[in-house]
């Protein structure tokens, strides 16, 4: 039997969720970008760190060739202004915006998977040639898997959209996968200058 | 008491895996510094792949199987493959003066017990006899080693990428190549 | 607090013990210019951080000591808080103190050395192999498990690893260094006293790393010189009958696969060279100690002293282990 | 008015049954397996660690008895080897860091007023990945499948070239599982001492063991990624071929040890700050005072974590890196010892002016003082370059560390069990008992590990599984192995202790020392959903004077489950937010991960096949059910 209450306030009249640093969704999604983040950090860090101990950087093979990727910057880019719109749609609890924009978000999701894969093809190195080349496909597998993960949630999430009941918690959790998705297309744009222009500067 | 189960959860884990232990044991991992068993019938590999009639087949010696299964003796196979400079006739396997080791083509028997025959007998055309300059267990132990370089070696024993310059692909990544030519060797040793 | 008193007993009867029964391989017991100048580390840390610890202990003691019996003990918030102030900067000062002293004796072990001896140390599973470097070629040789050393001269060790990360440490000259593939680590020393001790490899190398010993002497000049001289020499040629078959079984079979004996066929050099075994003190890198008895076991089955080691038993009859065993200890 | 009082006593009555039925876990085995109860799990995860901790003891004693005396044939090489890297390993990644965790994950939520932890579905997963990851690594070791390359695993010792087969595969997978639980909860905490705590806990009111959970979940989220990178690249150097750590083809062996000790360093700080805030609880309540100088305590742990970032060099100064690089990394590593000393002098002041209770808990906590503050003097010592060189991968380390992580964490996590126990389970340990485990393990460990600084300076390497007599190591090393024994007593003592106080321990009240935060504001131990109405807090110690009303806010639902959000800093009350019921998902998702992760150790295409059926399970997880009105599921 606890001690004795005196009740000073009440809580019945607050909303059952929140956008931003007062609903738990936002808070995890942080918390991932962080997590990963740290590790693109420290794989970019091992990229520099190997570097040096090539007499030159590619060490034999030339570098990736430009046509894939940076087509794969540039629809990266683009896919944020669809993205930002979401976003605000969202949070004005637009749910047929929403719907639309889920399913778009996922179709370019697998639009640049796509390109992901043709990407790979056009490393001219494999993995297992040279540190360079391992630390090259590290860092492409390590944002493809991000990418294809964020993709999925986009597209479960548009799922429920079309098919389960929406609620403002629903909508924040759509806030948060857009949040997620600047994560990924900025974070690859600083992958794209590192994996593609750094040999080239080199 | 909740907090009690996961404790029982993990020890009865542990006893079950014990028993499992005692009864499987992992021949793969066994580090084996004595030497070993080694084989006492002389496995006579015929010099032609011809034979009338249907094809005669010798046992595996059951020797072989115990090398072919064990990490650790492959390991040190393809160790002793580059301190006694097979290399400078196999080129890695690659081949040069000697046969190439990583196709599928093997003149004198591709099975373990065939190959630990060719390295201590010695075959025309060059290969040297090996007997005496090397131990049994060495000499199974390259054999063991030899037979990996064309992927015949269970892909949880097989060594990966090794130190050093890289001259032939990680063992583990080799497509494998069951022996084609010579005699009953087209009879590949069984992995458990 | 009998305790702590226990603690500071077994401390002095412990360093009392060491200086007492180990000098082969203490770093309290330092012969060389570097160990002696991280002895001096090691002095001012303990009179520093003993002190403090102490400090601290009974300040904890009196803390409880003075609120026995539940009396509440005062002090003004005011006083605690320049307590701390000082407390730290008392701190930041001595850990500065030491970090200065620690600056400038590292500075000593990385002072540039004039007419060093030059050695090569290539760390292997699980031996040390030692050249003697020298502009003239003819006079560089090979050895292994015993490193010598003149007196008074110093000596840089090139430090290379034929496999894994080995680290070389002989407390009594310097710290350690560790031997690292794809890297070049160099090591000086410059001993000061005569006297025969012992190094380890320090950094955990696979199954014998507690068997990874080197023998070392330091020599007086004309010592240094004479064991220098002998050493480049090719081996003795066997006389007597047993030894010869020795020598010839030795070159015959698998022996001269790994091992080298300068001025035979036997040429290997996947193990130790054994050009003047016999003048070793050690066997198998300070596995055994070397004699004709050690050595026969030794060859008769490897395993069974270094278990793991990469020397197989060979199959010999009696008759050719005890000749190859005669011929090895001509080897002087 | 009696019968006014009666009617609200009445009221209050119902509103109990409500809470009850609304946050009561299923029935039986299967709510044991659905569980997602914050308390439930931590009480688990605490329990399955000590299994952990015991087993790697164990291991610990069979290595002692090897070497009790020199040239000794208990154990050959390659066992000793296994069972050295097996007993660090558990140590560090299945007992260490879980087990401090844990009482976070139990003790945090309720520190700070709140219904459950942040993510509570999450916190299940975690546990079920910590418990497959855990017996993967033993199961591996019992098939002789052990780890070999010690718990630091350095390239190209456990490279596929000298350490063949699958012993180090399992070994850097079961540190992926180990990594994915602790970053789970990491992230939990974050979230559940930034965005759940009570109203009017300011950040300047937040309980120092929260302080320092939150600081160190920062740390494991900003650390262990290095782990998992350098696991992950020597897994694929291992199966793929890939050449991270190949000199001969532009790759570096140092690579490994700059990203492990990246990881290495601050994970030593991961597991002994929580330590910390635990000794802060216990002093404040044992000597009725509030902590002096807790802006500078917070302060402190602030900096020992970003000092901890620093010094991971101090690892490999044998390693031949620059001479001037290292000395700064001296200077750093130096410096880390002056919040620690801040902290010491604050407790001591605590002590000094307050009214100290000399109990079990606070027994511990002085242990750690004599102990701590020694291991901390070595570790001055190890941080000056040239004494390193001298002392580093000796038994003067493993003297230093083990003083360090068992007299800086273990005794206080001793203390903080005696000291929580009664909230875990509504009943006393015995003082007793306590009295004798403590003097025992005191004793014994001084007796095990001071003589190993003596070893050290003589010249013994660690990680040797014998050594030659003649050398002065023989006595030394008696004493070490007779003192493991008294250790292996007090354990003893410790678990008879539980199990009699589980059985016929003494009733414990809510507050049995008269502690200040708001967990003992609540029953023991407390009901599912923690509190009754969510508290409020005025003041750093929300409980003090004890005979004071609790201030509570009413009109968080009671017939589904709600938390209360509240701002980060000013803790302002801000959402109803829905908390999940208990699932069986997450534990179907730990199983497909553990298969996933099993099935990459022997082939790449494990990942690709693996992901299948864990994607699936992931969104039936996140899937709207009828069963949960509360998440949207309900029409």
């Amino acid at each position: 039997m606890s001690r004795a209450e005196s009740v000073v306030g009440d809580l019945s009249e607050l909303p059952d969720y929140n956008f931003g640093s007062t609903s738990l969704g936002w808070w995890g999604t942080i918390g991932f970008m962080l997590i990963e983040g740290m590790g693109f950090v420290l794989a970019i860090g091992a990229y520099y760190y190997l570097l040096p101990y090539e007499s030159a950087w590619p060490p034999e093979q030339s570098p990736p060739s430009l046509l894939w990727g940076t087509l794969f910057t540039a629809v990266a880019i683009a896919s944020e202004i669809p993205n930002a719109w979401i976003k605000r749609r969202a949070k004005n609890y637009d749910l047929p915006a929403v719907r639309f924009g889920l399913v778009l978000m996922t179709l370019v999701g697998v639009v640049l998977l796509g390109l992901r894969a043709m990407e790979f093809t056009a490393l001219n190195v494999r993995w297992d040639q040279n540190a360079y080349g391992s630390i090259v496909w590290a860092l492409m597998a390590l944002h493809t898997l991000h990418m294809a993960t964020d993709t999925f949630d986009s597209g479960v999430l548009g799922a429920i959209a079309w098919l389960k009941k929406f609620d403002g918690r629903k909508f924040s959790d759509v806030a948060d996968n857009a949040m997620y998705w600047h994560f990924i297309v900025w974070s690859w744009v600083v992958l794209y200058v590192v994996v593609y222009w750094t040999p080239r500067w080199m | 008491m909740s907090s009690r189960f996961p404790s029982e959860v993990a020890r009865a884990a542990v006893i079950t895996i014990a028993l499992v232990a005692v009864l499987a044991g992992c021949e793969r991992e066994r580090r084996e510094y004595h030497s070993s068993p080694t084989s006492t019938a002389q496995p006579h590999s015929r010099l032609s792949g011809l034979q009338p009639g249907d094809m005669l087949t010798t046992p595996v010696d059951p020797v072989g199987l115990h090398y072919e299964n064990n990490a650790y003796h492959i390991a040190q196979g393809g160790r002793l493959f580059r301190w006694f400079n097979c290399n400078g006739c196999h080129g890695n396997g690659g081949g040069a003066i000697g046969p190439a080791l990583m196709d599928a083509q093997w003149r004198y028997g591709g099975r373990i017990d065939q190959i630990h025959a060719s390295i201590l007998e010695g075959r025309p055309n060059g290969m040297p006899s090996w007997r005496g300059k090397m131990t049994d267990q060495e000499a199974w132990q390259l054999a063991a080693y030899v037979r990996a370089l064309s992927g015949n070696v269970r892909k949880d024993a097989a060594p990966s990428r090794r130190e050093g310059m890289e001259a032939t692909p990680p063992l583990t990544r080799v497509p494998s190549q069951p022996p084609r030519a010579g005699d009953d060797s087209a009879q590949t040793v069984p992995a458990p | 607090m009998s305790l702590r008193g226990l603690r500071w007993g077994l401390a002095a009867a412990g360093s009392a013990l060491l200086s007492a029964c180990n000098t082969v391989q203490s770093a309290l017991a330092p012969v060389a210019d570097e160990s002696r100048a991280i002895v001096r580390v090691w002095d001012l840390m303990l009179w520093i951080c003993g002190p403090m610890y102490l400090l601290v202990l009974l300040a904890l003691g009196y803390a409880l000591w003075r609120n026995r019996g539940n009396g509440h003990g005062r002090a003004s918030e005011r006083t605690l808080w320049f307590g701390l102030l000082g407390f730290t900067v008392l701190t930041a000062g001595l850990l500065t103190v030491l970090t200065a002293q620690s600056y400038v004796q590292d500075r000593r072990l990385h002072a540039p050395v004039s007419d060093p001896v030059n050695v090569r140390i290539t760390a292997k599973q699980w031996w040390w192999q030692v050249e003697y470097l020298d502009a003239d070629p003819s006079k560089q040789f090979t050895t292994a498990n015993e490193l010598h050393l003149p007196v008074d001269r110093p000596a840089r060790i090139e430090l290379r690893s034929a496999d894994v990360i080995h680290s070389l440490w002989i407390p009594v000259l310097n710290g350690k260094e560790d031997l690292i593939p794809g890297h070049a680590n160099t090591i000086t020393m410059t001993p000061r006293k005569v006297g025969r001790y012992r190094g380890q490899c320090a950094e955990f190398c696979g199954l014998q790393h507690a068997n990874m010993a080197l023998d070392v002497r330091i020599d007086d000049a004309a010592g240094f010189a004479a064991w220098q001289a002998h050493q480049r020499t090719p081996a003795a040629t066997p006389t007597t009958p047993s030894a010869i078959a020795g020598r010839n079984d030795f070159t015959a079979m698998a022996c001269a696969m790994c091992h080298a004996i300068d001025g035979t066929d036997a040429g290997g050099v996947v193990g130790p060279n054994l050009t003047h075994l016999a003048s070793r003190h050690r066997l198998a890198a300070g596995a055994l100690p070397l004699d004709r008895g050690t050595l026969e076991t030794w060859i008769l089955d490897p395993q069974r002293h270094k278990p793991g080691t990469n020397m197989p038993a060979v199959p010999l009859q009696p008759q050719q282990l005890s000749d190859i065993t005669d011929y090895l200890m001509t080897l002087n | 008015m009696a019968t006014s009082d009666s009617t609200i006593e009445s009221q209050r009555e119902r509103g109990r049954e409500a809470l009850l039925r609304t946050w009561s876990d299923r029935p039986g085995f299967m709510g044991w397996l659905t569980t997602v109860d914050h308390k439930r799990v931590g009480r688990r995860y605490i329990a399955t660690a000590l299994v952990f901790f015991v087993i790697a003891g164990i291991l610990a004693m069979l290595m002692r008895i090897q070497l009790s005396q020199p040239e000794n044939n208990f154990l050959g090489p390659d066992r000793y080897n296994q069972m050295f890297s097996m007993h660090g390993s558990m140590m560090m990644f299945l007992f260490a860091v879980p087990v401090m965790e844990a009482v976070a994950v139990y003790i945090v939520p309720l520190m700070v007023g709140a219904r459950n932890i942040s993510f509570p579905r999450l916190n299940a997963f975690s546990y079920w990945i910590y418990l497959f990851g855990g017996i993967m690594i033993l199961a591996a070791f019992l098939l002789d499948v052990g780890p070999e390359a010690g718990w630091t695993g350095y390239v190209p010792l456990s490279s596929s070239d000298f350490s063949a087969g699958k012993r180090t595969d399992f070994w850097a997978q079961m540190i992926t599982f180990t990594e994915v639980a602790a970053l789970c909860i990491a992230v939990e905490l974050v979230a559940t001492i930034l965005a759940m705590r009570a109203p009017g806990m300011t950040l300047r009111r937040i309980p120092l063991f929260a302080w320092s959970m939150l600081i160190v979940s920062l740390m494991v989220i900003f650390a262990m990624p290095a782990v998992m990178l350098s696991s992950s690249f020597l897994i694929s150097d291992r199966l793929v071929g890939t050449q991270f750590y190949n000199a001969g083809e532009g790759g570096d062996p140092l690579l490994w040890q700059h990203l492990f000790w990246f990881f290495g360093h601050p994970e030593v700080y991961i597991i002994f700050m929580p330590a910390l805030g635990m000794i802060s609880s216990i002093v404040e309540t044992f000597s009725r005072r509030p902590i002096f100088g807790y802006t500078a305590m917070v302060l402190a742990l602030v900096a020992t974590g970003f000092l901890a970032f620093g010094l991971w060099v101090h690892h490999m100064f044998a390693t031949g890196l620059p001479p001037l690089g290292n000395s700064f990394y001296t200077a750093a590593s130096m410096m880390i010892a002056i919040p620690s000393g801040v902290q010491i002098f604050c407790w001591i002041a605590t002590l000094w002016t307050g009214k100290p209770i000399i109990t079990v808990p606070l027994l511990f906590v002085l242990g750690f003082f004599a102990l701590f503050v020694l291991g901390g003097m070595t570790g001055v010592m190890v941080a000056s370059v040239p004494l390193d060189l001298q002392v580093h991968d000796t038994y003067f380390v493993v003297a230093h560390f083990h003083y360090v992580l068992i007299g800086g964490a273990v005794f206080p996590l001793m203390g903080a069990l005696y000291f929580w126990f009664p909230k875990f389970t509504g009943r006393m340990l015995s003082e007793a008992l306590g009295r004798l485990q403590f003097w025992l393990f005191f004793i014994g460990f001084n007796v095990t590990f001071f003589p190993m600084h003596i070893l050290g300076l003589m010249g013994m390497p660690r990680r040797v599984y014998t050594y030659p007599s003649g050398l002065g190591w023989d006595l030394p090393n008696m004493i070490a192995s007779l003192g493991s024994w008294v250790i292996a007593g007090s354990v003893l003592v410790f678990a008879f202790n539980v199990f009699y106080a589980l059985r016929a321990g003494r009733p414990a009240g809510d507050n049995p020392w008269g502690a200040p935060t708001l967990e003992w504001a609540t029953l023991s131990p407390p009901p599912p959903y923690n509190f009754e109405e969510m508290p409020v807090v005025r003041g750093s110690e929300p409980l003090w004077p004890l005979d004071t009303d609790l201030p509570v806010m009413t009109g968080l639902a009671k017939d589904k489950r709600e938390a209360l959000l509240t701002t980060s800093t000013d803790a302002l009350p801000a959402t109803r937010w829905a908390m999940p019921d208990p699932s069986i998902w997450p534990l179907w998702s730990a199983l497909a991960l553990t298969v996933l992760f099993v099935w990459s150790i022997f082939s790449p295409w494990g990942v690709v096949w693996g992901a299948i059926p864990l994607a699936v399970v992931l969104t039936v997880w996140f899937w709207p059910k009828r069963s949960e009105p509360s998440l949207g599921g309900g029409e």
